[in-house]
């Protein structure tokens, strides 16, 4: 596959993510024994994962120049299902949970193609909605879920695992689809021109019920992977996801107007996010300075992609 | 089958036509937009619509091409019922448009854009980015258009936009080919690449539909005119049988004897305005030129021959790096707009949808900023001034619309340059920089712009007139400086205009049409 | 002999109980500096930072690791790591739904929630309509309160429980929730409140409503203890239940006897101190700040510094 | 003539007037809900809502420049921090303390303006960003444990009635509203900022200096997040940490249920007040009905989709 036309400039979009990812890795390295360390590794790829798949599902929206601020509400109904059904249901709740993501996902889109809602607010209503749901479900943080789900998929928490076997498959699929496919081109048309977009043929309703759709399954698995690591339900344990998923996305290069990104960048993004955490730890910074840190390093993350775009952007 | 023997239509001859259009009305709202149109397109066959601004031709071709359904009538594509449900049907069934408002995706490459929609696929059903930037290349060189596949949309020019838009559909080599406009925005040269093309189309046996305020144009190339005024047909001729003025006299009911305004003999008395001295900016050369009061100096040039730079540094939009800027004699530092206007220069950019005017505010609001910040500064609103000068400015210049609250969004192209323009009403500028003046305007619109800009020249106003429109540049300007590659190769006097020497001028020193990107 | 190093994850920094809690713990391990060095995470309430923070205490191979859990569950696989590889756990101020640390010292907050509802069903002589107004759902801490007071409520018909809200402890809301109430209500006898800023709300809306003051149980911050102080004569009766702070220098202790292989009790459930009418004037301190909080092992000295005025 | 076009000039919009309809059904549920009327109760709603719908009408204007500023919440609550502390709970630090406060509050507003033009930063991030570093700045100068309270008699201008009949808080905000309402409306400075909300390149291209006036509306949107942040405080009393961060979704919310519009270029003063007050009353809806706090989630996104919801289907019937 020839990373020419649109797919190369969209690659170049997630370098300086990746860049900070290197830095931060480095900085860490040298002054942390620890950073390179089996454990610390592994503990690296289970918190990467259900952030890199939220901001995934995050980042495929705003491809279309749409938004979804619910993406953190699903993953709290994830567990809280999770938490609830597991015991009786086994297995058979991972699938339950993947459905209620779809759901959530399919009443985004309805507001949005239908009731011709503004994404953001529209997301917005559905996360409270959704919020509120699971704490119908699950009003207070418990539920069972069964050992078994742990050893299973985090296993001792190592480097090669699952975890980091579904980022990388998760990741490549990607790739390829909104690399190379009529399909990621028809999503990456909508949000750099509705008009344009709908001028040539896409089918404008149909690309916003898929992209919501894909932003709710991959909410929920980042809520199964939540859920599992925590053994439980917990009705508000995703609310910080929305944001850090958008974060990731933005740090990545993906372009909040839509139309520019690549899902490389997403997941530099993500990971540097997460090192970005650990360092502080690791390197036992205050830790009060962590927020303000973050916020800076985005504010410079962002000059470095506005410089020279011109587009308004809201 | 439908019933499309309905009066308006002439006796067929031998054959189904490619396309019939019978009874067919829309209206938006309340406006009435088309009114029981019936016409119809034979293959290899080129017929021209023409009408003015709002007539409704956009309109009708968006039926066609199914953008939206008709309100009434009905359509046949050879013989066979036709309601295209979406533009994608529409092509399916062989039916490509190219709209006024081009389409391009401005994140994908160009031949992206080209190939959009049937992409050629490997086995995986993955896309080959490789050959189909191949292919796309080669299909330039065969409409020897000087595009590179792999520019991205957003770096292409209105020009270049408009030839992307005009080869997507003849890449599908349709049974009917509609082009809506497709040279208001071309150079002479660029025009007669698109009408070559056309021509290649129709021998292949496709019909062609293309809307031009150019009547030359339509007098070249049509093989049959259709004329609409205010959304019901006043003309369907032959080749042939028809004149210049017969389509002028059907869009406007009346003949216009000359539509541009008389020359003063000799201006060598009048005060110099503006003048200009090696001044330098992106992508222009060192640039020296003198204007006097009630001048109008014409630039003409292949499309990106310094055009837009020049334009866009005279209005304070991009400055100039160096040389010297002076009004009547006084230097003055044209750092931004807000400058050039103190100074007295106006000027009216060519991209009137994105430069020119907030599309989801009333006509009002558009067309009053200069005649309330004269009166109020920064200070109260003048809203009684407001509604008088936006009333009087949209009965002289006969904005059509349902009143000035409406959006100017809902206006058709036309119709919004004539706001544009409006807005300058209010201030009798020194110096006037008119860039693609009058593109997507039709005769009568255009006929009044003419006038004003003669009235402001009477009134000592020196225009500077940047156009691609040959007739509109000889039937205006003083004096034609012509630019290739951002500097000015020659400049003409009245007496040897003509579209030969302007051509020669503009093709550069050695003749070769190198394309500046 | 060698120092330890301990782990002290301070789970939220947003109110001033969980601040004088961390100031408490500092200040004790400020006495044995000589033998233990801290390294401080912030969770800022976030369940997820949480798990986070505790797995780099496990990196970095601390001794002991002191937390404050905010789910009852979600900590339990990162503690079981943290125990397997040899880290003593602490469990300050709340725990888990399970057996996988070494001690923990707290109140229980079922407890907390049962004391100010059995006191208050008492004022109001078993009968008569009374509201609740509770912290944040989802969080145990308020689950918690409020089921240990629903138990000792729903044991006595004669009290009816006109609506429990959630606001957040926060006073404003607890001033919205309660004049709403008040509007909607012509007769309430009681508030049973799970935070002193809530309470403080209540008495406002009932005096913004010209209400007669009810009984209302309250907490030991001092702003409330002042407040409550000025109403007695005009006859408030209030109950503050408290959770003292001083469980934080309480955990460093527990904490250095495990590291010293001294035998601990695992579970320190300390029973819910009271203010009650009669020793309120012990503890409300009128010159230290209203943010201070009463049941403390700090000296004014130290409440000053954090706490200014 | 003149008089006639202001009336003209000042009759209320159909997105204000759908928002308004919308509250007034809302009071109708909440009174039948509280048995019976009571223009007391009304009031001290209004009252309490004043801080957020001041909030809500800086958002309105920065959503009518086409930005938005997802920061209010951090500043509303860097406002009670820095006048409590600067208050001291001694009256005779009035100015010092407000003037401070104010002037943090623009200071932020000027970082968001120029991030989001100067820098080229989406507005939507850039605030992002910022509200993260007032937080941030927040927790580290006051390690958790703010300082300080506002004195007793500053509360008066939450707690306090004009002649016992209206609050002081919802006058503040009525006067607020009608000096944007001009601001924008009735002079030439807002019809440059509604030109450069509309289309940022076109009003630059008129020698409007857009920049400057977007700039100038997050200055304003933060200014008045300050004032928000002042009046809760004056509700509190106290300091405390985050006590505003609710403001951010919830200005957003009411602005566009008030008939805001992302795409810029509206401003409806009306509508923005009709907004903030219906999130209000819906809260203090499930507080009557003592509803579990799941409910008041559930409401709160029904209530926004649906507000959108009507004023969507009349625009299609316009069309
Ligand atoms: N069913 C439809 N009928 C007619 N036009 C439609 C339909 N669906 C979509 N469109 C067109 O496609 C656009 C949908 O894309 P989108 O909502 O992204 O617009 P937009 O984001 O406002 O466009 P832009 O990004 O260029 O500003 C609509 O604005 C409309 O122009
Ligand atoms: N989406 C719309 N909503 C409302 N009115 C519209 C819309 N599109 C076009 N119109 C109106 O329909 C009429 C015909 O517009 P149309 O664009 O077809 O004219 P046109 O002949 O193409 O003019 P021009 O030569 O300027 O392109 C105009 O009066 C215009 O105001
Ligand atoms: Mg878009
Ligand atoms: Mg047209």
């Amino acid at each position: 596959m020839q990373p020419r036309g649109s797919v190369r400039p969209n690659l170049m979009l997630g370098l300086p993510a990746l860049l900070l990812a290197l830095a931060i890795g480095a900085i860490a390295t040298t002054w942390s024994g620890d950073f390179i360390s089996a454990g610390n590794l592994g503990n690296l790829v289970n918190r990467v994962l259900p952030l890199a798949i939220a901001a995934l599902g995050e980042a495929v929206v705003l491809f279309a120049g749409r938004i979804d601020l619910s993406v953190g509400s699903v993953i709290s109904l994830s567990t809280a299902i999770l938490g609830v059904t597991s015991a009786q249901l086994g297995w058979l709740s991972i699938p339950l949970v993947i459905l209620a993501g779809l759901a959530c996902g399919a009443f985004n889109a309805a507001g949005v193609i239908l009731l011709r809602i503004n994404p953001l607010i529209m997301t917005l209503a559905t996360s409270a909605v959704v919020k509120g749901i699971a704490l119908l479900l699950l009003p207070s943080p418990g539920g069972e879920v069964d050992y078994g789900f742990y050893d299973a998929f985090y296993g001792q928490d190592q480097f090669f695992g699952w975890p980091l076997l579904l980022i990388a498959c998760a990741f490549a699929a990607a790739f390829a689809i909104f690399g190379f496919t009529h399909f990621g081109r028809s999503i990456y048309a909508l949000g750099s021109d509705g008009r344009a977009a709908f001028a040539n043929g896409v089918n404008v309703p149909g690309i916003d019920l898929s992209v919501f759709l894909i932003s709710g399954g991959l909410a929920a698995v980042a809520g199964l992977a939540v859920g599992i690591k925590i053994l439980s339900g917990d009705p508000l344990i995703g609310d910080s996801f929305t944001l850090d998923a958008i974060a990731a996305a933005v740090l990545g290069g993906v372009a909040l107007q839509g139309g520019r990104g690549s899902v490389f960048g997403v997941l530099a993004g993500a990971i540097a996010l997460v090192l970005i955490g650990n360092a502080f730890n690791l390197l036992e910074l205050n830790t009060n300075l962590q927020q303000i840190a973050k916020g800076l390093i985005f504010v410079a993350a962002l000059m470095l992609f506005m410089r020279g775009r011109s587009r308004s952007l809201a | 089958m439908i019933e499309i023997t309905s009066p308006a239509l002439k006796p067929m001859p031998a054959g189904l036509p490619r396309l019939a259009v019978a009874q067919v009305s829309k209206a938006f709202g309340a406006n009435k937009v088309l009114r029981d149109v019936s016409f119809s397109v034979r293959a290899g066959e080129i017929v021209s619509l023409v009408g003015e601004n709002g007539a409704g031709k956009s309109t009708l071709m968006h039926i066609c091409a199914g953008s939206f359904p008709a309100d009434g009538g009905a359509m046949a594509l050879d013989g066979a019922a036709f309601r295209p449900a979406s533009p994608k049907a529409a092509r399916r069934a062989g039916v490509a448009l190219a709209l006024q408002e081009t389409s391009i995706l401005p994140d994908l490459s160009v031949g992206e854009n080209l190939f959009f929609g049937d992409e050629p696929r490997n086995g995986l059903g993955f896309i080959r980015q490789k050959r189909l930037h191949e292919a796309a290349d080669a299909l330039f060189a065969e409409m020897g258009f000087a595009l590179k596949s792999t520019r991205m949309g957003s770096e292409l020019s209105a020009a270049e936009r408009q030839m992307v838009e005009i080869a997507k559909a003849i890449r599908l080599k349709p049974r009917l080919l509609i082009l809506d406009e497709p040279t208001a925005s071309l150079s002479s040269h660029e025009t007669e690449l698109v009408l070559a093309a056309m021509a290649r189309l129709k021998a292949q046996g496709s019909a062609v539909i293309f809307i031009s305020h150019r009547l030359d144009e339509v007098m070249e190339a049509a093989d049959h005119a259709v004329v609409l005024k205010d959304g019901a047909l006043t003309l369907d001729a032959e080749r042939g049988a028809f004149s210049r003025d017969d389509l002028i006299r059907a869009m406007v009911g009346r003949t216009l004897a000359d539509i541009f305004p008389a020359r003063p003999a000799d201006l060598a008395a009048a005060p110099v305005r503006l003048s200009v001295a090696n001044a330098t900016a992106a992508g222009l050369k060192p640039l020296s030129f003198a204007l006097r009061a009630g001048e109008v100096a014409g630039f003409a040039g292949l499309e990106g021959q310094g055009q837009r730079p020049l334009a866009r540094a005279l209005s304070g939009i991009t400055p100039f790096h160096g040389g010297e800027i002076a009004i009547d004699g006084v230097p003055i530092r044209l750092t931004s707009v807000a400058r050039g206007i103190a100074a007295g220069i106006a000027s009216i950019p060519d991209d009137r949808k994105h430069e020119g005017l907030a599309l989801d505010l009333p006509i009002r609001m558009n067309v009053s900023l200069f005649a309330l910040s004269r009166r109020s500064g920064w200070g109260w609103l003048a809203h009684a001034l407001e509604r008088r000068f936006a009333e009087t400015a949209r009965q002289r210049f006969a904005i059509r619309s349902t009143g000035i609250d409406q959006p100017v969004r809902q206006l058709s192209g036309g119709n919004q340059q004539k706001v544009v323009f409006a807005r300058w009403l209010a201030e009798t500028p020194k110096v006037l920089v008119l860039y693609e003046p009058t593109k997507g305007v039709d005769v009568g619109a255009k006929t009044e712009i003419y006038r004003l800009i003669g009235d402001l020249t009477a009134a000592g106003v020196a225009v500077v007139l940047i156009s691609a429109d040959m007739l509109e540049l000889i039937g205006l300007s003083d004096r034609i400086h012509v630019l290739f590659e951002g500097a000015v190769t020659g400049t003409l006097a009245r007496p040897e205009f003509s579209e030969e020497a302007i051509m020669r001028l503009a093709a550069g020193p050695e003749g070769v049409l190198t394309h500046a990107a | 002999d060698k120092k330890y190093t301990i782990g002290y994850d301070n789970y939220f920094m947003g109110n001033s109980w969980s601040v004088q809690l961390a100031a408490e713990f500092k200040a004790e391990a400020e006495k044995d500096k000589d033998r233990v060095n801290v390294v401080y995470v912030e969770s800022a309430g976030d369940t997820q930072k949480q798990i986070t923070n505790i797995e780099d205490l496990i990196t970095k191979k601390v001794d002991a690791i002191i937390t404050t859990p905010t789910s009852p569950t979600a900590l339990i696989p990162t503690l079981k790591k943290a125990r397997a590889a040899g880290i003593k756990v602490v469990l300050l101020a709340s725990t888990i739904k399970s057996q996988d640390y070494d001690a923990l010292v707290t109140v229980d907050d079922i407890a907390f929630g049962k004391t100010g509802a059995e006191w208050l069903v008492k004022q109001m002589g078993g009968k008569g309509n009374i509201i609740a107004l509770n912290g944040i759902a989802g969080i145990s801490v308020s689950d918690d309160r409020y089921k240990g007071a629903k138990e000792v409520f729903d044991a006595n018909p004669g009290i009816k429980i006109l609506g429990a809200v959630d606001a957040s402890w926060d006073y404003a809301q607890g001033k919205q929730a309660v004049s709403n109430l008040l509007a909607a209500n012509p007769q309430i006898d009681g508030v049973w409140s799970q935070g002193g800023a809530m309470t403080l709300g209540a008495i406002d809306a009932f005096e913004a409503a010209q209400r007669p003051l009810v009984p209302m149980t309250g907490e030991d911050n001092n702003g409330y203890l002042k407040r409550w102080q000025a109403l007695k004569d005009k006859g408030f009766v209030s109950i503050a239940t408290s959770k003292p702070t001083w469980l934080g220098s309480e955990a460093l202790r527990i904490t250095l006897d495990l590291l010293d292989g001294k035998s601990v009790t695992r579970d320190t459930v300390l029973p819910v101190p009271t203010i009650t009418a009669d020793d309120l004037g012990k503890y409300v301190k009128a010159d230290l700040s209203d943010s201070f909080w009463a049941n403390t092992r700090l000296t004014d000295e130290q409440v000053k510094a954090i706490f200014a005025n | 003539m003149t008089v006639a076009i202001y009336l003209d000039r000042l009759r209320p919009a159909g997105a204000s007037l759908r928002a308004m309809a919308l509250l007034l059904l809302l009071l109708a549920a909440f009174f039948i809900s509280a048995r019976g009327f009571s223009s007391i109760l009304l009031l001290d709603n209004i009252r309490q809502a004043a801080p957020l719908g001041v909030v809500v009408a800086g958002q309105a204007l920065v959503l009518m420049m086409g930005r938005l500023d997802l920061s209010v919440g951090a500043t509303a609550s860097m406002a009670n921090i820095v006048l409590c502390s600067i208050f001291n709970s001694d009256m005779a630090n009035l100015v010092p303390a407000v003037t401070a406060t104010l002037a943090a509050g623009a200071l932020v507003g000027l970082a968001n303006g120029i991030m989001s033009t100067k820098l080229r930063i989406p507005a939507f991030l850039a605030t992002l960003a910022s509200s993260l570093i007032i937080a941030g700045l927040v927790v580290f100068f006051t390690n958790g444990s703010p300082r300080g309270a506002v004195p007793p008699a500053f509360r008066v201008i939450t707690e306090g009635w004009l002649f016992g009949v209206a609050p002081y808080s919802a006058l503040i905000w009525l006067v607020l509203l009608v000096a944007l309402l001009l601001l924008v409306h009735f002079t030439m400075l807002g019809r440059k900022m509604i030109l450069s909300g509309a289309n940022v390149v076109a009003a630059r291209h008129s020698g409007i200096p857009s920049d400057g006036l977007i700039i100038l509306s997050f200055v304003l949107c933060s200014v008045l997040a300050s004032i928000g942040g002042i009046l809760l405080s004056a509700i509190t009393g106290m300091a405390s940490i985050g006590v505003g961060n609710n403001f951010t979704l919830d200005s957003i919310a009411a602005a566009v249920i008030g008939g805001a519009l992302f795409a810029g270029g509206v401003f409806l003063p009306l509508g923005a007040m009709a907004g903030a007050l219906i999130l209000f009353f819906v809260q203090s809806l499930l507080y009557v009905l003592a509803l579990p706090p799941a409910a008041k989630f559930i409401v709160q996104g029904l209530i926004i989709i649906l507000a959108l919801a009507l004023a969507n289907l009349k625009q299609e019937r316009s069309q």
